[in-house]
């Protein structure tokens, strides 16, 4: 789409801006910067199991959990206290692993019946954190190792480095980390969808019986699907451990898959950039409004007034109505928007290209199983 | 860059040593509150009690010549609204005298410990106890939870080898309850028959039937006012009239409009770290005329209290701090934990000197009343349960 | 289009039809067809001409496509049809066939053909019951797997099946989207004989067809679709000899033969 | 032995409430595709209603006004903020998103009316209960078992016997060829809407009454035990609905009523089992009990 | 243009002539209806073969059976040495069978996609060498849409090779799912009515490529079609099945002559009533003329077949 700009300039420009905030802006923001990268990649991993495999799931909040306190575990005391590099590539690998022992479910349950399957996960991990408290501190969780790589720290380490006449403290350093991440994820990711293994997929979802008659292993498809979303999941765990410092059981409960599933959707199903721009949808948008909503006409400050409208209700009532707003005027989702936006902007195309993507009802009989 | 210029703690034209949340003209203090969740009531209760003793204490010349100011960020009991809102808030106040939701707090424990911020949680979780810089008021659950199978055995003719039923909430509030009672209860001979429940579990039918298969004689309940009442009704209609006795959390003044109103009123007792809003002490009659005339149309209820409470012993605190010259946030937990026995009239004298014990071990009994203030009566004044100072030595 | 039939003989006027999906691909241009009460009329065009469309417009399920009627007018004696939504055509008395039968798979064969009667309202049972039993004189097989699933049916028993459905509804105009679809020979005279009864029986039939002889044999008057315009349009049988239709919808290898 | 029919007892109980949420959100799948994340507000919404009305009304007029209230906010919600977009079938995924951000804005606002208050809803039954022999039942329940069968055998013939529940399951399978049918498909999902609303309404009334304490903000959190009930019955089916919610108020019942002998597997498991449940028969039966297996063939 | 796929552009499975496919007493059976009946036929190396039958007579069963959809209860299906029966679908798609369905089954997607799933089985690149974008994987690809985009001109979709197929008409998206068969370099190609929904010109066409691939790359093909000039056109051999039984088998012309097929299948007219039979023919000169037309095609094309 980056006809007169060229690509790598786009990318370069994007990079840059990502980059500023640490010298700019303070801790509240940065956090919240930093919880939207980690559901970013949590998001792009369950996109790819929705939106491109078409398997639902409720489960996320799980993955997530796996992720970071397989982290937390494992670099830590109690716990193997691995270094901490590679007590987080190994907890990506024990939330793959974990995808992986669903499998028997995820190969034979589909759609919505998947969906709610998997909501079994997110009860039964949080009754295990809550349970295996030698492992996972019980209630009140565990205290989270900082990372740190080659002996550099992400963590606070007495404010020993200063960058540009800013000091770097855990934020700022995470903050680099989680961008590193982020690329990561959105190139693989990219990847996969355009490579062989994202075109299994969408047939898979499409109709299983044509991906099966043309040579797609449907049960290890969906397994694996099942599996590399989780690992995405795990790795978001991982970078929201470290951006938490501390994690907690309560925290990854149904309301955290639900906020992933809105992601995913609001984003716009089936693309990377969209799983991202849904992810700081759900994730930045309700923290900047509760924080900034007592400067709305009608809200009062919390807690003055007998029977006034809040800050948080005030931001819970336009989140809300931002989530219906959005589908509403735009069914798929942000980058449907960007989209449109993009085709209002060029109209003397040479062959005019279809503005929307054509609607599947018209191709799409009953999936056809034998 | 704005973020190039960092302040720090400097000494004010006064020569009290100052650091975030100070200025010359205020003092700044922080709620991390629940206003649109679970909590809401309490934390409504908390912040107006609070912000009540805040205009009382400005009226009166504030503290160290300050102002105080406390500064509210609702969470609506969600952990990562917190975590974010406090960053947002940790730079800019001294201490807090007011977080709302267990969660919340476990999620926060490290960042306050690092930050040396004075936190008074709304919680009674003895694992709470040992953190420099958090401070669980007065009672913990599992301390209460002795006094009340020893005000069981004592009052209600529970013998050894009788069996007590106890339900509980999954979570740090049930499990240190289920300890405090299994505690006593090993102690005096008796067995507890546990029942785990979850926030969400509003009718304990299945859970009555269990204890009454299993023959209790009494019930603990350390649960949410809802699950009382569920509990306490079953109970009555199925004919197991046994005592109840509740941790504090499990009793809100709005039961006694339930259909379970009446056997609640026969059958519950709830044990305490605070004494009953309707309580003749002075300075709780004080206070709850205070309030009544501040916000009319709230009721008054336990969390005024313990909110009021909160307040003033962090206001004693800041005091002392300033009279020792500093009002940095060590130096405010310093002063803090230097209390070895303050008394702000609203019930039993306070220790915190010592970290890991609970700042407090006199427990008050009170039943439900509908005509008294905050529908709750004293039954027995705080006392010290037998066997409390023997548990706490056994646990650390 | 001076006067207008009277109600009870009501003709089917495509006028100037605009059409396009999704705001800029234009599937058809100033398309004008008519058909008159109790005509067949056959309307050929390659794959991706436009017919399926064109019948989308008549029966109001463009939207469902996300097309839009740009320009034009689709009218059945004095009710105005395009930009309504499919009941007022059912309501009208026009109904569709769809392409590829679309039945409905879970239902069984004799709900599918409840569903038929629908958009009508309510009507009595010995109503319902009596266009049952035509359909099923019609087509004897579905009688036979009255309680089976559609779904599991074969190609041409949907084919069947989609028709009878139709059918149920008591319909003046119907329109065909290619009813010989993947049947055999034998069921292909058979569709054009119940395709000629139905006409018998007073209904005019809009039959869109890639088996030009079987629809040129069938209809009066034919249209011929090019990339959304209409090319060709006149009498059945003198499109039949016309050189052009015979090489391209016959097939090259009919040539000799045709319709003579 | 009382004991265990006391528990089986209590189960059944349970579940003919959850069923009353369960077959709401079945008969709103089978309209429309969506699973209705908002359908435990709408349940609170109905509750609320009946709770400040009942002074006035009395219960019975309370309830009245309350099914149709909530019933028609359903069927408003569906029509003027569901039914907007294309009528493309990946729209279900997307309405599903939308029932979240209408469930927080009807919750916040609920929760803020309601606040700490646990309401009553002035139920004929109270606290009164029927002895069957050595066990007991709350009335509530038994009228909850009563309704809950009335209310399911009810939708079941309308989706079988009236042209109505035709339309829809005509609509559920292919819904160009419904439309070109005739069936006005708008119309159609709004009334199947318009019914999950009603149940909802009556949901709530026995969610609050006896056993419960009354109505709270958190009411609304049983729809998420309905959830699996649902589910394991086959999210199509009304009788899956009501076996599933049976399974799941059972298995509730007896994990509680055995707690202590389920301990091995960690306090608290109860909680789960549902769950488990739910999991064991998906893996059996991939589309639940009753669900509907794909008809078509290539 | 080539139909072999260059050796520089593609990996593909080229084998010397295909084996022989061999349909044993093969019986389906769905609750109560027996869809095929001890069925047997053989496919030769390298011909066409067609199946043909009256709605219903088990042609797409058989299809089922032969790419692993359905289990017979009893038959065997052997593709030279290897057992078909009992083989997932992806097995047998990786034998080289490969198919196309009688209800479109497309996958959203452009055309491209669609092709490119067809090479799913002649590539390698797994999940992780194509997340991390392997040279390896990005080399495969690269290859395999090059040869996407042959097959897709060979098959009349070059100018709609980035088109989502749902934009695309009927008659294209048929044209798409033979594509894709053909994607997987198939040793056996299973065709379930290739042409339905074509007009003449584009019959003639698709019957073009049929023929061409057959005869350029060797490989069977199992044909089921109701166009009978087309069968007659490309079929080596033809089996006719009726309720799930063979009921004639030979060359085309034997079969045509049939007096079963012409009974059941191609249905001379008026025999249901044979009494009938010319005065159905003398009503209506317009119903003679319907009739005369379609068989006229059927008889007619018999000459020129390839
Ligand atoms: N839902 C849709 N969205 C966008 N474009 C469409 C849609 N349906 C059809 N088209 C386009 O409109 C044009 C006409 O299609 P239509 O289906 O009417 O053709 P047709 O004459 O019926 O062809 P066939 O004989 O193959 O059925 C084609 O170019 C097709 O690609
Ligand atoms: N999965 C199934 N369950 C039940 N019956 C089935 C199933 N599949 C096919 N049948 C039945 O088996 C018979 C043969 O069907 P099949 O689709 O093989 O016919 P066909 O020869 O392909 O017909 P057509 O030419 O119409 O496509 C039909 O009567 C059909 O109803
Ligand atoms: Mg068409
Ligand atoms: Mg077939």
């Amino acid at each position: 789409m980056s006809e007169r700009i060229p690509k790598g300039a786009v990318v370069l420009l994007a990079a840059l801006l990502l980059c500023a905030p640490p010298f700019y802006l303070d801790a509240f923001w940065l956090r919240i910067g930093l919880f939207s990268m980690a559901a970013a990649i949590g998001a792009v991993g369950l996109g790819l199991l929705t939106g491109t495999a078409g398997q639902l799931s409720l489960g996320h909040a799980f993955f997530l959990a796996v992720g970071a306190y397989g982290y937390t575990w494992l670099a830590g005391e109690p716990g193997p206290g691995l270094p901490t590099g590679l007590a987080a590539l190994l907890a990506v690998r024990l939330a793959g692993a974990a995808g992986g022992l669903f499998s028997p479910v995820a190969g034979r349950v589909r759609g919505i019946y998947l969906g709610v399957a998997t909501l079994a996960l997110v009860f039964l991990g949080h009754h295990v954190l809550l349970t295996a408290d030698s492992v996972t501190g019980g209630f009140n969780g565990r205290s989270v190792p900082p990372l740190s790589l080659g002996g550099f720290s992400f963590g606070d380490d007495g404010g020993g480095l200063v960058v540009l006449g800013v000091p770097f403290g855990a934020e700022e350093r995470l903050w680099f980390l989680g961008l590193a991440l982020l690329a990561g994820t959105w190139w693989t990711a990219r990847g996969l969808l355009r490579g062989r293994p994202g075109r299994a997929l969408a047939a898979l979802r499409d109709s299983e019986t044509a991906a099966a008659v043309m040579g797609v292993d449907v049960a290890r498809h969906r397994a694996s699907a099942f599996v590399v979303s989780s690992m995405y999941a795990g790795l978001a765990g991982v970078l929201l451990a470290l951006a938490f410092r501390r994690v907690v059981p309560d925290y990854f409960g149904l309301a955290l898959s639900v906020d992933y599933l809105a992601m995913i959707v609001i984003g716009g199903l089936g693309s990377v950039a969209g799983a991202a721009a849904g992810a700081v949808f759900v994730t930045a948008l309700p923290l900047l409004m509760t924080r900034y909503a007592d400067q709305l006409p009608l809200v009062t400050a919390p807690g003055t007034t007998e029977g006034g409208v809040g800050p948080t209700e005030a931001a819970r009532y336009l989140y809300g109505a931002a989530i219906v707003l959005v589908l509403l005027y735009a069914p798929d989702g942000l980058t449907g928007i960007t989209r449109r936006v993009r085709t209002r902007l060029r109209p003397a195309a040479p062959a005019p290209a279809p503005a929307t993507r054509p609607s599947a009802s018209a191709v799409r009989t009953k999936e056809p199983t034998p | 860059s704005s973020k190039a210029d960092g302040d720090s703690g400097s000494d004010s034209a006064d020569g009290v040593k100052s650091g975030p949340g100070v200025t010359a003209k205020t003092i700044k203090l922080g709620a991390l509150t629940d206003l649109t969740g679970p909590y809401a009531t309490l934390g409504k209760s908390i912040v107006q009690a609070q912000q009540l003793w805040a205009d009382e204490t400005n009226a009166a010349g504030g503290i160290c010549d300050r102002k105080v100011e406390i500064v509210v960020k609702d969470h609506g009991y969600d952990v990562q609204k917190a975590v974010t809102a406090y960053a947002d808030l940790s730079p800019d106040v001294v201490a807090l005298p007011q977080v709302i939701g267990s969660p919340v707090v476990a999620a926060l424990l490290d960042d306050i410990e690092r930050d040396h911020l004075l936190t008074f949680p709304q919680a009674w979780a003895a694992s709470l106890l040992g953190k420099d810089s958090v401070q669980v008021m007065g009672t913990t659950y599992d301390v209460d939870m002795i006094t009340a199978v020893d005000f069981l055995t004592r009052t209600k003719g529970l013998a050894k080898g009788d069996s007590i039923g106890h339900v509980y909430f999954e979570g740090d509030y049930g499990a240190n309850a289920l300890e405090g009672s299994t505690w006593a209860a090993e102690k005096a001979g008796l067995k507890i028959v546990p029942q785990k429940i979850k926030a969400t579990d509003t009718d304990l039918t299945a859970q009555v039937s269990a204890l009454s298969k299993a023959g209790v004689k009494a019930v603990l309940i350390s649960a949410g006012p809802a699950q009382t009442a569920s509990l306490v009704g079953v109970a009555a209609s199925r004919g197991l009239k046994v005592p109840v006795v509740s941790s504090a959390p499990g009793y809100a003044p709005q039961l006694l409009k339930t259909p379970a109103a009446p056997a609640l009123l026969g059958l519950l007792n709830v044990v305490s770290a605070a004494p009953a809003v309707s309580s003749d002490l002075p300075g709780v009659q004080k206070m709850v005329a205070a309030y009544g005339k501040k916000y009319p149309a709230s009721p008054v209820d336990s969390g005024v209290l313990s909110g009021y409470n909160a307040a003033q012993l962090l206001g004693a605190d800041l005091k002392k701090a300033c009279a020792a010259g500093s009002l940095a946030r060590e130096d405010v937990v310093k002063a803090h934990r230097g209390q070895k026995s303050v008394d702000t009239g609203l019930g039993s004298p306070q220790d915190f000197s010592d970290v890991p014990r609970p700042a407090a071990l006199s427990t008050y009994v009170l039943k439900p009343d509908a005509k008294a203030v905050g529908g709750l009566v004293g039954v027995e004044d705080a006392h010290e349960a037998p066997g409390v100072t023997e548990y706490l030595a056994g646990r650390s | 289009m001076p006067g207008v039939p009277p109600q009870e003989r009501p003709a089917l006027h495509v006028e100037g039809l605009d059409v396009t999906y999704g705001r800029a691909l234009s599937a058809l241009r100033s398309v004008s067809l008519t058909v008159p009460h109790g005509a067949v009329v056959a309307l050929l065009g390659a794959n991706g001409a436009g017919k399926s469309t064109l019948l989308r417009a008549v029966s109001g399920t463009l939207r469902l496509h996300r097309g839009t009627v740009t320009a034009g007018l689709v009218r059945y004696g004095d009710t105005v049809l395009d930009g309504r939504d499919p009941v007022a055509a059912v309501r009208a008395g026009v109904v569709q066939v769809p392409e590829g039968r679309r039945v409905f798979a879970g239902l069984t064969v004799e709900e599918n053909l409840r569903t038929g009667g629908l958009g009508l309202g309510r009507r009595a049972p010995e109503q319902v019951r009596e266009a049952r039993d035509r359909v099923y004189t019609l087509f004897p097989v579905l009688a036979e797997r009255g309680r089976q699933a559609a779904g599991l049916l074969s190609g041409g028993e949907q084919q069947m099946l989609a028709i009878g459905r139709a059918l149920m509804a008591a319909p003046r105009l119907l329109l065909l989207d290619e009813p010989s679809l993947g049947l055999a020979p034998r069921m292909v005279f058979r569709i054009a004989e119940v395709i000629r009864e139905i006409n018998a029986q007073g209904t005019a039939v809009l039959l869109v067809e890639q088996n030009a002889g079987m629809a040129l044999s069938l209809a009066d008057h034919a249209y011929v679709l090019e990339v959304g315009e209409v090319r060709l349009s006149g009498p059945a049988d003198d499109l039949a000899s016309t050189d052009a239709v015979r090489r391209l919808y016959l097939g090259d290898d009919a040539g000799d033969q045709g319709a003579a | 032995m009382t004991a265990f029919l006391d528990s089986i007892l209590t189960g059944l109980a349970l579940g003919a409430v959850y069923a009353l949420v369960a077959l709401g959100f079945v008969v709103i799948f089978k309209a429309s595709g969506v699973l209705n994340f908002a359908h435990g507000s709408l349940l609170l919404f109905g509750g609320y209603l009946v709770a400040v009305l009942h002074d006035d009304l009395g219960f019975a007029g309370a309830l009245a006004v309350s099914v149709l209230a909530t019933a028609a906010l359903a069927g408003a919600l569906d029509r003027l903020l569901l039914q907007r977009g294309d009528p493309d079938p990946k729209a279900a995924h997307v309405q599903t998103i939308v029932t979240i951000g209408v469930d927080i804005v009807l919750l916040t606002d609920l929760s803020r009316r309601i606040g700490g208050d646990l309401l009553t809803l002035g139920d004929p039954w109270g606290d009164s209960v029927t002895r069957l022999g050595s066990v007991t039942v709350a009335d509530s329940r038994l009228a909850a078992i009563a309704v809950s069968a009335l209310a399911i055998g009810a939708v079941f013939a309308l989706f079988r016997y009236t042209s109505w529940g035709l339309s829809l399951r005509a609509a559920a399978e292919d819904t160009e060829a419904a439309a070109l049918m005739g069936v006005r498909l708008s119309r159609v999902r709004m009334l199947a809407w318009c019914l999950a609303g009603a149940l909802a309404a009556l949901a709530a009334v026995f969610l609050a009454a006896f056993p419960a304490p009354g109505l709270e903000r958190t009411t609304g959190q049983i729809a998420l035990k309905a959830f699996p009930a649902a589910i394991l019955g086959g999210l199509t089916s009304p009788p899956g609905a009501l076996a599933g919610s049976l399974l799941i108020g059972l298995t509730e019942a007896l994990a509680a009523g055995y707690q202590s002998e389920l301990h091995v597997l960690g306090e608290g498991f109860g909680d789960v089992a549902p769950y488990a449940v739910m999991v064991a028969v998906l893996l059996v039966r991939p589309t639940g009990l009753f669900g509907a297996r794909g008809a078509a063939r290539v | 243009m080539s139909l072999r796929p260059t050796t520089a552009t593609a990996p593909g499975r080229l084998a010397a002539a295909p084996p022989e496919l061999r349909v044993q007493d093969v019986t389906v059976r769905f609750a109560g209806l027996t869809a095929l009946d001890t069925v047997s036929f053989t496919v030769a190396p390298g011909s066409v073969h067609a199946l043909i039958g009256p709605n219903g007579a088990g042609k797409s069963t058989c299809f089922n059976v032969l790419s692993g959809l359905y289990r017979p209860v009893s038959g065997q299906v052997r593709l030279g040495d290897e057992t078909l029966t009992g083989l997932a679908p992806h097995r047998i798609a990786a034998l080289g069978v490969a198919r196309t369905f009688q209800n479109i089954v497309t996958t959203e997607g452009t055309v491209a996609d669609n092709l490119m799933l067809g090479r799913h089985v002649l590539s390698r690149a797994g999940f992780a060498a194509t997340a991390l974008r392997l040279p390896r994987a990005v080399r495969e690809q690269r290859a395999h849409l090059a040869r996407a985009r042959e097959i897709a001109e060979l098959t009349g979709l070059a100018a709609r090779f980035e088109t989502p197929v749902a934009l695309l008409s009927y008659g294209d998206r048929k044209r798409v799912e033979l594509a894709r068969a053909l994607c997987l370099e198939p040793r056996v190609l299973l065709l379930d009515e290739p042409v339905a929904g074509m007009n003449g010109a584009e019959r003639a066409r698709t019957a073009e490529v049929i023929h061409t691939v057959r005869a350029e790359l060797g490989l069977s093909v199992l044909l089921v079609e109701h166009d009978m000039g087309l069968v007659m056109r490309l079929a080596d051999e033809v089996t006719v099945l009726d309720f799930g039984r063979c009921i004639a088998h030979g060359t085309p012309d034997e079969v045509r002559r049939h007096p079963e097929v012409l009974r059941a299948y191609l249905g001379t007219p008026g025999e249901e009533t044979a009494g009938e039979d010319t005065t159905a023919k003398s009503t209506t000169a317009k119903s003679t003329t319907a009739q005369g037309t379609a068989l006229e095609e059927v008889t007619d094309s018999e000459g020129d077949s390839v």
